[in-house]
């Protein structure tokens, strides 16, 4: 299991927790489960989610690799100038 | 020419306002009549003392003419704040002052120093002094057909002295918020003798504050008197609200400039004594 | 509209070239010359990029019509160089990056170089001042400033080796 | 990515400051600009807008205009498909207006013709009939319940119900108990703030040329920061295939973010479409200020407790951003940002978007970043007053390091912020006597940086000399870095390489130039290409050896035996390598394609001393000292000129720039007459400090260092009005009629 920090506009559709857990080894698979386990964040996950994995953030990639001792955060995906 | 066409007509000596306001589609002049290549337009001609200074002179042969920068600082300061340098090359005074806006640099100066505007017009040449030109932002008291062909500095007593300042937020390539201009003349005793205050952007044109210069006449422009000068044009200013600023700081910064110019105009007038 | 003919001089060629009576001398020089060194960033007369030289007086090319160049002589930033010899402000430039996307940059080498004809020796403000009419978004105009002076150091030294 | 060991590394290209490639075509007036080509038979367009703030169209008649000769072809939205994806639908309708006119400056028509002057004629003679909308240019009007309806139906699911309907977005970040955060501080400081929308000003106005060959096929010039994006976006809303739409990106004259997207290209690429000719279109000045996309405007609230001995106990933050008429997520990344520097117990931002009849805001320079944190450093800054303390101390007590569980969620890894506290500290300038009616201020600053998609290829010419070819169009010297680091990789002299930047028909996808991402994230493909180009050369050298490829090292450009084992031959360098590269097996070339993490985040550290005239309200800046951790800096020149070109963006923004609306919804300032952009002699020189902690994810250790330079001006800046004026501007721009109001107030 992963733990995944969620940001606080988003634990409306996660029964309020800041913190949730789901099974995955990969970006991909955290983003399935969490739309499965929570559909409430599939828009914003649709809308694009960044993921930082111990404090390196990830904008896409799928196959990035997570360990259940990883600090796993979500975060909005990010446009620059 | 200028009278015989029914359209819209400009004429243009340096285009620094006419071309701008042609790309805007502010004006679709039917006319334009380049007048800067006509004889004597462009000369800077001593005369009585004074200079007269051809319509289609630029901001920056004004600014290279020595004689002029003595006599008239003040006014070939308010000149040489037209636009940037590009600008300068191609501004002229006269085309600052037709402009009609309450905020042209040129003209504060030229009202303190009472210039006179020589016209040319249907009937023939006669001369106009410069606080009659302007009508109103964007209107001069210009017929169809006038050509401004001249503009003349008088010739000015010893001890005399004027000074131009504005208040831009930018320290370049601005337009006035507030200005003023002030001349004046001290008597041997350094007490001022004859003055003249014009205030620029704080009312439809620009002003000639005579409660300001008698404010300072038989003054040695101490701190009362500076502070009795500021307090008389602010009381004049009948500005407005845009987005270059307010009533309220143009009123309180028309009294602050008109107080530093003074200073300016006194230090200036001193040296040109000492140089007399 | 009538077209005017207009017989000029730019950057030392004679050239002749037809305009509308209410063109620009930008228009003309971009559009009917090709010469696109020539920028145009407001066409108002606030930016500069458009900075040529009239008879050797600075001048922004947007607020010229075309039809007074006739009899004139015009700079333009494709006249500095001396065939592939840079000259000394645009080698100065290249050498102190001076120039980050570079729009600007032909403006203000015709204006610097009309300021060091005039004064080789100007100081930081009178160089300020007088570039005040050319703006630049990328550069914060310090490597400017620096690149000029240095132009200018380099140009007085060659000048007295000469003199 | 485990970085090479750069501490000890010793660097012979990069790091040093070679002539830029492309600096003699800059410098001569041949480079080649958006505006600055032609193609034969070309029409000129122009673009009719909107005078109205919010107004629907009631009727647009074009026949008149279409009936003039010379006019080949005119569009209005009824050219244009909708399109499902309700992103590039926003895009499609800030390009086109579809049935109402939602800010001064929208377009609704666009008519192309033989010449410009008969296209801007032909525009007068469309006929719109409108009907004038009520409308909000406000962002805290926007959000009244009561507000003007800008747009309906917008929001997303992260707004709560029973707000205003121009409410589209809500986000919330932080950690920690705030109550018990502000429960445990001495003294608490609460402060509302405005910041008024800024607009890029890029010298180049937005142009393109598009020929359209055929109904299906079309080739399009343009200046831009992202050539793909440009694809991408126009191939969607032109109903074609991506291949058949080929972009190229001319020379660009400046971006800052406001080239990431699209305004005038479908525009364009329709146009050509429909009268079967080469279409160009030019924006003007006006066009830029009125219809491209300027920043958020921003109204903001922070809330800060300390300790008395200077420890920040909690802060909390309300921000409000206003991107226009359309939906903007850019509150997100303030709200993520806004206590990036502060190493906090409790912290929560709350983000708010709100429509307005404003243009559609584009990214600027580290977006959303500026206005959160000049709150929240004016805020520090008032409790170091406060309490008597030193703000570079208070901001070094409380800085986050490695180890520091951000505000925005990650626990950071190597940053540079103490460092550059340390070295403001250090710096002469911090000590240096201050005179009468002047003041000091400071501010940190931060940018994420991002990497992204990215795609390189290396050639190894048979003379010995390396293209490389790249798709990020080159706003501040990137070529330079580039080739740089392609011969540091190949040990090759910097001369040797020539990079550019290639159409979208000549390399894969390449995410736009933004984020700060172009030289780390193309330094790194270019790195890794030049490394798939050495393993190919170290395989040549050993077959024409005998020896086993991997017997064979890359040592100063070349390839040797690796070690007395693998063979006693003399080295191979490159040039001897590529010269019998046909004998051997062919061309040689290196590849890298992908998508970048591992950006690292940027800090900055700002100084100014300025001058207040108290009877005017004028402001000079006297002093300023930029410092940055640039990771490694990799032509030190271009490093200090974007630190120099931020430092002055911010200041303008700080005391001059904004976006000033009428009560009739029009932008009154649309050009560089009163939008106040800084001119050189507003200015003293921007000394700058080059701190190079490196990154961890990039192997020379490169940070972006583009936009973090923007953040901390509008908060220096407004410290030190303050300090020198005695009294705070929460509003910015503090313009002299702001600051001498606040003074006649006092």
């Amino acid at each position: 299991m992963v733990a995944v920090v969620i940001w606080g506009s988003l634990r409306r559709f996660t029964d309020g927790k800041g913190r949730v857990e789901v099974e995955a080894r990969t970006f991909k698979e955290l983003l399935d489960r969490l739309s499965q386990d929570y559909p409430g964040l599939a828009p914003q996950i649709t809308r694009g989610v960044s993921l930082a994995v111990d404090g390196l953030i990830y904008r896409e990639a799928w196959f990035t690799a997570i360990n259940p001792e990883s600090e796993v955060v979500l975060m909005p995906y990010m446009t620059g100038g | 020419m200028l009278a015989a066409e029914p359209g819209v007509t400009r004429i243009l000596t340096g285009g620094t306002d006419v071309m701008v306001q042609m790309r805007a589609g502010l004006a679709a002049p039917a006319l334009v009549v380049d007048v800067k290549h006509l004889t004597g337009l462009r000369a800077i001609t001593p005369e009585a003392g004074g200079y007269r200074i051809g319509a289609a002179v630029p901001g920056a042969v004004m600014g290279e003419h020595a004689g002029l920068r003595a006599l008239w600082p003040g006014v070939v300061e308010g000149v040489e704040l037209i636009g940037s340098t590009q600008v300068q090359g191609r501004a002229t005074m006269a085309g600052n002052l037709c402009n009609g806006s309450p905020a042209a640099d040129a003209v504060p100066g030229l009202v303190a120093a009472d210039a006179v505007v020589r016209i040319m017009g249907v009937d023939g040449a006669r001369d106009c002094p410069v606080i009659d030109i302007p009508a109103g932002p964007g209107r001069t008291t210009l017929a169809k057909g006038d050509i401004v062909t001249s503009i003349f500095l008088p010739a000015r007593p010893a001890r005399s002295g004027d000074a131009y300042l504005r208040f831009t937020p930018r320290s370049e390539m601005d337009i006035a918020v507030v200005s003023a201009a002030v001349s004046l003349t001290l008597g041997a005793d350094g007490a001022v003798t004859a003055a003249r205050v014009a205030l620029g952007a704080v009312a439809p044109t620009v002003l000639l504050v005579d409660e300001a210069a008698q404010a300072i006449i038989g003054t040695r422009l101490d701190d009362a008197a500076l502070a009795a000068l500021a307090a008389a044009c602010s009381a004049a200013c009948r500005p407005i609200d845009d987005k270059r600023g307010t009533v309220a700081f143009r009123t309180q910064v028309a009294g602050v400039l008109a107080r530093r110019a003074a200073s300016i105009a006194r230090d200036r007038a001193h040296s040109a004594g000492d140089a007399a | 509209m009538k077209t005017i003919q207009v017989s000029t001089t730019i950057n030392g060629d004679a050239t002749e070239f037809l305009c509308g009576p209410d063109e620009s001398l930008l228009d003309v020089l971009r559009n009917r010359l090709g010469l696109t060194g020539v920028k145009e960033g407001c066409g108002t007369g606030d930016c500069g990029a458009c900075s040529v030289t009239l008879d050797g007086r600075l001048v922004c090319s947007c607020l010229v019509l075309g039809a007074e160049a006739e009899g004139a002589q015009i700079g333009t930033v494709e006249g500095l160089a001396q065939g592939d010899r840079l000259h000394p402000l645009q080698q100065s430039f290249i050498d102190h990056a001076a120039l980050q996307c570079g729009i600007c940059t032909p403006g203000i080498l015709v204006a610097a170089k009309a300021l060091l004809d005039r004064n080789p020796d100007p100081t930081d403000t009178e160089l300020r001042y007088w570039l005040a009419g050319n703006l630049c978004r990328c550069t914060g105009y310090d490597k400017i400033i620096h690149a000029v002076q240095a132009a200018a150091r380099t140009m007085r030294e060659t000048a007295d080796a000469q003199g | 990515m485990p970085r090479d060991n750069n501490d000890t590394r010793v660097f012979k290209v990069v790091g040093t400051r070679p002539p830029r490639p492309d600096g003699i075509d800059k410098v001569t007036g041949r480079a080649m600009y958006g505006a600055d080509v032609t193609a034969p038979g070309m029409l000129s367009a122009q673009i009719l807008r909107s005078p109205h703030a919010h107004a629907r169209i009631v009727a647009i008649d074009t026949a008149a205009a279409a009936a003039l000769p010379g006019v080949k072809a005119i569009v209005t939205a009824a050219d244009f498909m909708a399109q499902d994806d309700a992103g590039l639908d926003d895009i499609l309708v800030n390009c086109m207006a579809r049935d109402v006119v939602l800010y001064d400056g929208h377009a609704v028509a666009a008519v192309a013709a033989t010449t410009p002057a008969i296209a801007r004629a032909a525009l007068k003679l469309i006929d719109v009939t409108y009907e004038a909308l009520p409308h909000v240019t406000d962002v805290d009007a926007a959000m009244r319940p009561d507000a003007p309806v800008v747009q309906a139906g917008r929001a997303n699911e992260s707004v709560p119900a029973g707000m205003s309907p121009n409410v589209t977005h809500h986000c919330e970040f932080g950690h920690g108990d705030v109550d018990a955060g502000f429960a445990a501080a001495d003294v608490i400081v609460e402060r509302s703030f405005t910041t008024a929308a800024t607009h890029q000003g890029y010298i180049e106005p937005h142009a393109c040329l598009a020929t359209f060959t055929g109904e299906d096929k079309a080739d399009l010039w343009c200046c831009t920061q992202g050539q793909y994006n440009v694809r991408t976006v126009c191939a969607a809303l032109m109903g074609m295939e991506a291949s058949q739409l080929r972009v190229t990106a001319s020379e660009i004259g400046g971006g800052f973010g406001g080239k990431t997207t699209v305004f005038i290209e479908p525009v364009a690429l329709a146009l050509s479409r429909k009268a079967g000719r080469p279409v160009k279109i030019v924006m003007s000045r006006d066009e830029v200020f009125r219809a491209t996309g300027p920043t958020v405007s921003s109204s903001i609230d922070v809330r800060i407790g300390m300790t008395r001995d200077g420890r920040i106990t909690a802060g909390e933050a309300v921000l409000r951003y206003s991107g226009g008429a359309f939906p903007c997520g850019t509150v997100d990344m303030g709200a993520q940002s806004a206590f990036a520097a502060y190493d906090m117990p409790a912290v929560r931002t709350l983000g708010w978007n709100a429509l307005t009849n404003r243009p559609k805001e584009a990214a600027y320079r580290a977006p959303g970043a500026p206005m959160a944190i000049y709150a929240v450093e004016s805020v520090v800054d008032e409790l170091c007053q406060t309490l008597a303390l030193d703000p570079l101390d208070v901001r070094l007590k409380n800085a986050a390091r490695k180890g520091t569980l951000s505000s925005y969620g990650p626990t950071f890894d190597d940053i540079g912020l103490v460092a550059t506290l340390e070295a403001a500290k250090a710096h002469p300038h911090y000590h240096a006597p201050l005179g009468p009616g002047q003041g000091r201020g400071l501010s940190a600053g931060f940018w994420f940086n991002f990497g992204g998609n990215t795609c390189v290829s290396l050639n190894i010419n048979t003379d010995g000399t390396v293209g490389v070819t790249e798709g990020n169009p080159d706003i501040g010297g990137s070529r330079a870095a580039i080739s740089q680091m392609a011969a540091e990789e190949l040990g090759l002299p910097y001369e040797k390489i020539r990079t550019i930047v290639a159409d979208t028909a000549s390399l894969g996808h390449n995410d736009v130039t933004d984020g700060s991402r172009v030289t780390f994230a193309v330094g790194l493909a270019t790195i890794k290409a030049a490394q798939d180009a050495v393993a190919k050369m170290c395989a040549r050298a050993a077959a024409i050896w005998g020896i086993d490829p991997d017997a064979v090292e890359w040592v100063d450009g070349a390839a040797q035996p690796c070690g007395p084992n693998a063979g006693k031959f003399p080295p191979m360098s490159l040039a001897e390598i590529a010269a019998v590269s046909f004998q051997t097996g062919g061309p040689i070339a290196g590849h890298h394609e992908f998508n970048a993490d591992g950006a690292g985040v940027s800090f900055g550290v700002h100084l100014v001393d300025v001058e207040v005239d108290r009877e005017t309200g004028a402001t000079k800046v006297l002093r300023y000292t930029v410092f940055q951790d640039a990771g490694k800096a990799v032509h030190p020149s271009y490093v200090e000129g974007q630190m120099q070109g931020g430092a002055v963006q911010g200041i303008g923004w700080a005391l001059n720039e904004e976006y000033i609306y009428g009560e009739d919804g029009r932008l009154q300032n649309p050009g560089f007459l009163d939008y106040r952009i800084p001119v050189a002699s507003d200015l003293p020189n921007i000394d700058t400090v080059i701190l190079e902690i490196p990154n961890p994810g990039h192997p020379y250790g490169v940070r972006g260092v583009g936009e973090t330079p923007i953040v901390p001006p509008l908060a220096a800046l407004s410290n030190a009005v303050s300090r020198a004026i005695g009294l705070r501007l929460n509003r910015l721009p503090m313009s002299p009629p702001r600051i001498l109001a606040a003074l006649s107030g006092s």
